[in-house]
């Protein structure tokens, strides 16, 4: 299995013999880009093997969302939770997992994480806390106030994060479980990728008053940023963390982002509902990956040719992994009827 | 209303069974100005399947309603504005997604005229999809019309062609009673003849879609076309199959199932949802008890494998039956190994 | 059929020839204590029957909530909608229901709204545009902005009421319900009444935050008030049933209120959830009738006598309409499956 | 563990169902400190039904807890603490509000360990009621188990007596997969005999709760008492009935089934689910399939009458199996007119 780059968590103090910006490691900073780096390259290659009718199925690109995932999963321990979504290939990386075992699971080959089982809307990865993407919008909300419960009742100060689209807030689960949330203090984070779209019909269409006052209603300690800077994002998931560590309750964090490509990778024809002058001004003004880019060099935490080498070291890596999943073996019939019970 | 024979109605006019569904909608609706489409991406997307485009563009976007996702809210609408005079089409994306309508459908919508001793009814349908093998994994596969079929209040409609679909589609709109439609989302692309004259087909009368004298395999929905080309691999080898095809799963034609098996003496029931408490078992001990003087051979079901549907092409394709596992079923049964 | 007192909707501007508070008839204010003095009534009949084990199953008495039921449908057209709950006596009462009808339904008789159908929890009075009463939680809050949707649909200019308690805010199909509500400007006005208690839990125990922040995370208007003064309520009903009926949309009131008898007729024992006291407290000091004929008396609109005679004709009224529900018969067997399908 | 014999287990020791229902929840949370309650009123009120009363004294509200009333809220918080080493019991006052649930427990807990691979599993419990006759109308009588059980992935148990009611609810707390547990509200004063010594019974095997020779009463939960009932008036009538209790629908313990309608070569099912589409669908199409050559009947299917339940006492009687009902179809069925 492929595992080119160190993958060390950013720290959240600084150390001594380290440059460091904000009481954040160089390496830790450069660890976060390489992260967003692996998403876009991985997704890039999930497009191509659809659009080579190598994959099965769909998939839900996360391409111009990268700032937010890295930025909330570099704050969490290896241990804390996550709970994902159809879009979840992004979340799934930045909690830790390995691309080649990704690309199994996208496959439906016998080495995904899932045995081929699940795929690319049940992608899991227990190991690093992650605990399943979920094809029911808004349906792991419930998941990820659970695992909160059960970190505060064993004891474990371990935190969970709840990733949703803005479409969720349409179901009526996400309100009964932040209000749970909030009457007993559970440690969970609600993180709100506000990427413009549900599927293919505006949020504005589908969502009335202000979002953030969403999570407000209940209490919960609620902040809406800009999700396309990861400084900006991984700041206020720090502290929210630390917040919901100590015993201090949710929080709901609504991130303003785009998605670059379809709904799903076969929605190629989009001007029905989003302009193309829209995704052209995302995409060249506000992209994730390159303010932070700039940012990094502007700061001289690194150079140009670093980030380059950074990216295409990975790129290199996620080619490996694909090829590796294009070659394993689907699981045997036999597999069908295991695992429906423990 | 007449109700042209299905398997070839002369019209020689040929369309897909979404197409079939769009006409449907689009007539009734300008029948009825009470009728509306309420649902996600139901408008400009004209639903994730691409069945309702252009519908928009004829009656606007009061009344091809885009939604939140909200399946359990723009189901209670729908229940509420069919009390009041509407007549609302829900459409509900994944045939799974139904989990989160069960109260709206079942404790409101079924309930209404009962509870109110016949004073309140609710004329309004459901339109949903059911199917696997579209590499969706395991929570956007399932066929889940046997919970609705268990319900009293409510009736259940699983069209296998283009002209079924039509006809019971606009049957469906103009039933005072909530009506659950589930359409196979791997057939929306399957052809048929579909008279350009208006017709609408009864509730509770099934269609016999092949006759036969030996055995009867009884098949619903994306089933009846397995059930088909199983029928003419049986006749290679000289067992003659009639298929028959429910068409409602309630009112369900008891009848006509049973009359077949009396007439083959043997039966086999397929179906797509999860093969243990699901529509098979039903099928089968309606014909085991109404043929059972008749039968040479006890009735067998064959419905989705019961775990949860697999992602991987290489397992999903082993959860429902195809041509070849109805075929050999059907060999057992008539005792030919 | 028992119909003893006039029940004319009050009006909205006073009538010249006529002695008015406020710009509402004397009539009127006496209409409207008339019939929380009904359901006062009718309520302790229900106990009554329940006591004498003369009622099947059980019934949840509306006693000390009078004064939203009849103030907030004071405020509506005959032909205006309601949707109700399990505690709904009052509600089908105050939207124009005949007593001996209610009490046949209640005792399963033939001649019952619903023919001995529905009973208690489903009584329904579609001719005074009641939807019914529900027996899941929250449950009617998809009727509720279906009929206002109807309604704004057909052009009709009717307005729907949504009663619920405020036990059904843990209910996710309310925030759906309401999101909706606000998106398309429906006519519909959500009455939260907020009894203090979920069954035997205190709500302030399952409800975090701030309940009329729930109506205001989706921008809809949210008010909050003494739900003991028909006053405020009416005042307050009048000025949103305006509102709704002018296409600006829905409303949400919180209305604070208490429930004087336990849950449900055969909660006898409440001393481990409430304490006396504080029922007391209720009782003593708020109740809405004693405090509505307090304040016609000190305005000179009426005085003790004709009030004392306001509530002998009515419970004579409810002592006709229990009577004739106790001799009327049984639905016959026949009916068991008729009504299954319309 | 041993499991002594359900219908006389020598102790003498009487205690009701909701008393054993008490016994197996508190002696699984001394055991495992990860098992607590969650659900509305079950606190200090004990739920609504009281059948918890005294556990919140011994345990605590951190381990007995009040929620809001939010089925599908805290139906998923028992997913995900189940997920993460957490063993909930998830009560849900009234079975129809299991409408709520569907999603949780079927989208989720039902297939997280497949889609999985394996490595995530969901050890919970729902708790709920089933059973009519409590005047308590459509919303609130609905025996729904036919529902989950059609759903891979989850386990359903339907106790008839205290004795098992105890051993299945301690089973149902220690399995690692989700468990659907209902309770028949109206048999929570039942009586009978449960041992002082610990016990459990294992899913998946039917018990003979009166053996018999001349037919079989295949029967569940509520339906259980309805039979023992009819044998006992058979018996006058000399025919000799044989009342099999599945005990739980899935895993089904079809070998019982249909090793005791082969000996009888007669077979009823009772269930007080709606009939169609129901519990009574699947006992009678196994029984039909697996005993075909032994039967000299049709097995007869006796569900709830397919109408929402009504309020009228005059009407709600009617619509559920009675001994007398029962007796009638046995002794007709054993051509005894
Ligand atoms: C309960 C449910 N309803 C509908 C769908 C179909 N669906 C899949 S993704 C999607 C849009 C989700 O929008 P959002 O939550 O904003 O996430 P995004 O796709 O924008 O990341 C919809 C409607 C679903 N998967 N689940
Ligand atoms: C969905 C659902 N869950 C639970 C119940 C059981 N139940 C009936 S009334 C009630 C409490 C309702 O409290 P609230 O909404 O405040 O109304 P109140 O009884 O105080 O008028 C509960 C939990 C139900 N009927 N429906
Ligand atoms: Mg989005
Ligand atoms: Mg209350």
């Amino acid at each position: 299995m492929a595992k080119t780059a160190k993958r060390t968590k950013p720290t959240q103090k600084a150390r001594a013999n380290s440059k460091s910006i904000n009481g954040v490691d160089v390496e830790d900073w450069l660890t976060m880009y390489q992260q967003m780096v692996r998403i876009r390259h991985f997704e890039e290659r999930v497009n191509g093997l659809y659009t080579a009718a190598k994959m099965p199925g769909l998939a839900h690109l996360y391409i111009g969302e990268e700032a937010i995932a890295v930025g909330v999963c570099s704050a969490l321990n290896s241990d804390d939770y996550i709970t994902s979504t159809h879009r979840g290939h992004g979340h799934c990386i930045a909690k830790g997992a390995e691309v080649d075992i990704m690309f199994a699971e996208l496959l439906g080959k016998a080495a995904g994480y899932c045995q081929g089982k699940g795929g690319s809307m049940h992608i899991a990865d227990q190991k690093n806390g992650n605990l399943g993407a979920n094809a029911i919008v808004g349906g792991s909300a419930g998941i990820a106030i659970g695992a909160a419960f059960s970190a505060k009742r064993l004891g474990t100060g371990q935190v969970a994060v709840c990733f949703f689209g803005e479409g969720a807030l349409g179901q009526g689960l996400m309100y009964e479980t932040m209000n749970l949330a909030q009457l007993w203090k559970l440690p969970v984070i609600f993180v709100c990728e506000n990427n413009q779209y549900n599927e293919y019909t505006h949020f504005s269409e589908t969502a009335a008053g202000q979002i953030v006052e969403r999570g407000r209603a209940f209490g919960i300690h609620a902040e809406e940023l800009d999700g396309q800077d990861i400084r900006v994002v991984y700041e206020a998931a720090l502290r929210l963390v630390e917040r919901a560590r100590k015993g201090e309750g949710p929080a709901f964090l609504m991130c303003h982002t785009y998605r670059y490509h379809g709904h799903h990778v076969g929605d190629i024809d989009r001007a029905y509902y989003r302009k193309k002058e829209e995704e052209k001004d995302w995409v060249e003004n506000r992209d994730p990956i390159v303010i932070f880019g700039d940012w990094i060099i502007k700061q001289k935490l690194s150079d140009r040719s670093v980030l380059d080498s950074i990216s295409s070291e990975v790129k290199a890596e996620v080619e490996r992994g694909a090829q590796f999943a294009l070659d394993a073996p689907y699981p045997d019939a036999s597999e069908v009827d295991t695992n429906v019970y423990a | 209303m007449s109700t042209p024979n299905s398997q070839s109605n002369g019209t020689g006019r040929v369309i897909t069974m979404g197409q079939a569904i769009r006409e449907a909608l689009a007539e009734e609706m300008r029948r009825d100005p009470n009728v509306f489409v309420l649902g996600e991406d139901v408008a400009e997307a004209g639903t994730a399947f691409k069945v309702l485009k252009g519908l928009v563009e004829e009656f606007g976007t009061d009344r091809v309603i885009d939604s939140p996702i909200s399946e359990p809210g723009i189901t209670g609408l729908g229940v509420g504005a069919a009390m009041t005079g509407m007549r609302p089409v829900i459409d509900i994306m994944f045939g799974d997604f139904i989990t989160l309508t069960m109260d709206q459908m079942v404790n409101q919508a079924a309930k209404i005229h009962y509870m109110s001793g016949g004073k309140l009814k609710v004329p309004m349908v459901l339109r949903t999809t059911m199917g696997a093998s579209r590499r969706s994994a395991a929570q956007h596969s399932q066929s889940l019309h046997a919970w609705f079929s268990h319900v009293p209040g409510l009736k259940v409609v699983i069209p296998s062609t283009p002209y079924d679909a039509k006809g019971l589609l606009k049957t469906a709109i103009r039933d005072d009673n909530p009506v659950a439609f589930f359409e196979d989302k791997m057939m929306y692309q399957l052809k048929g003849e579909v008279p350009e004259e208006e017709y609408t087909i009864p509730f509770g009368v099934a269609d016999i879609k092949r006759e036969g004298s030996d055995i009867t395999i009884v098949a619903t929905s994306s089933m009846v076309q397995v059930a088909l080309a199983a029928a003419e691999k049986l006749a290679g080898i000289g067992i003659s199959a009639e298929v028959v095809d429910p068409r409602t799963t309630f009112p369900l034609d008891k009848e006509t199932l049973i009359e077949s098996a009396k007439k083959t003496s043997r039966a086999i029931v397929v179906d797509e949802g999860y093969e243990r408490y699901g529509v098979t078992a039903e099928l089968a001990s309606v014909i085991a008890d109404g043929a059972f003087y008749y039968l040479d051979a006890p009735v067998k079901r064959m419905g989705a494998m019961d775990v949860p549907i697999p992602f991987s092409p290489a397992l999903e394709d082993l959860t429902i039956q195809t041509a070849d596992t109805v075929f050999e079923m059907a060999k057992t049964v008539c005792g030919r190994i």
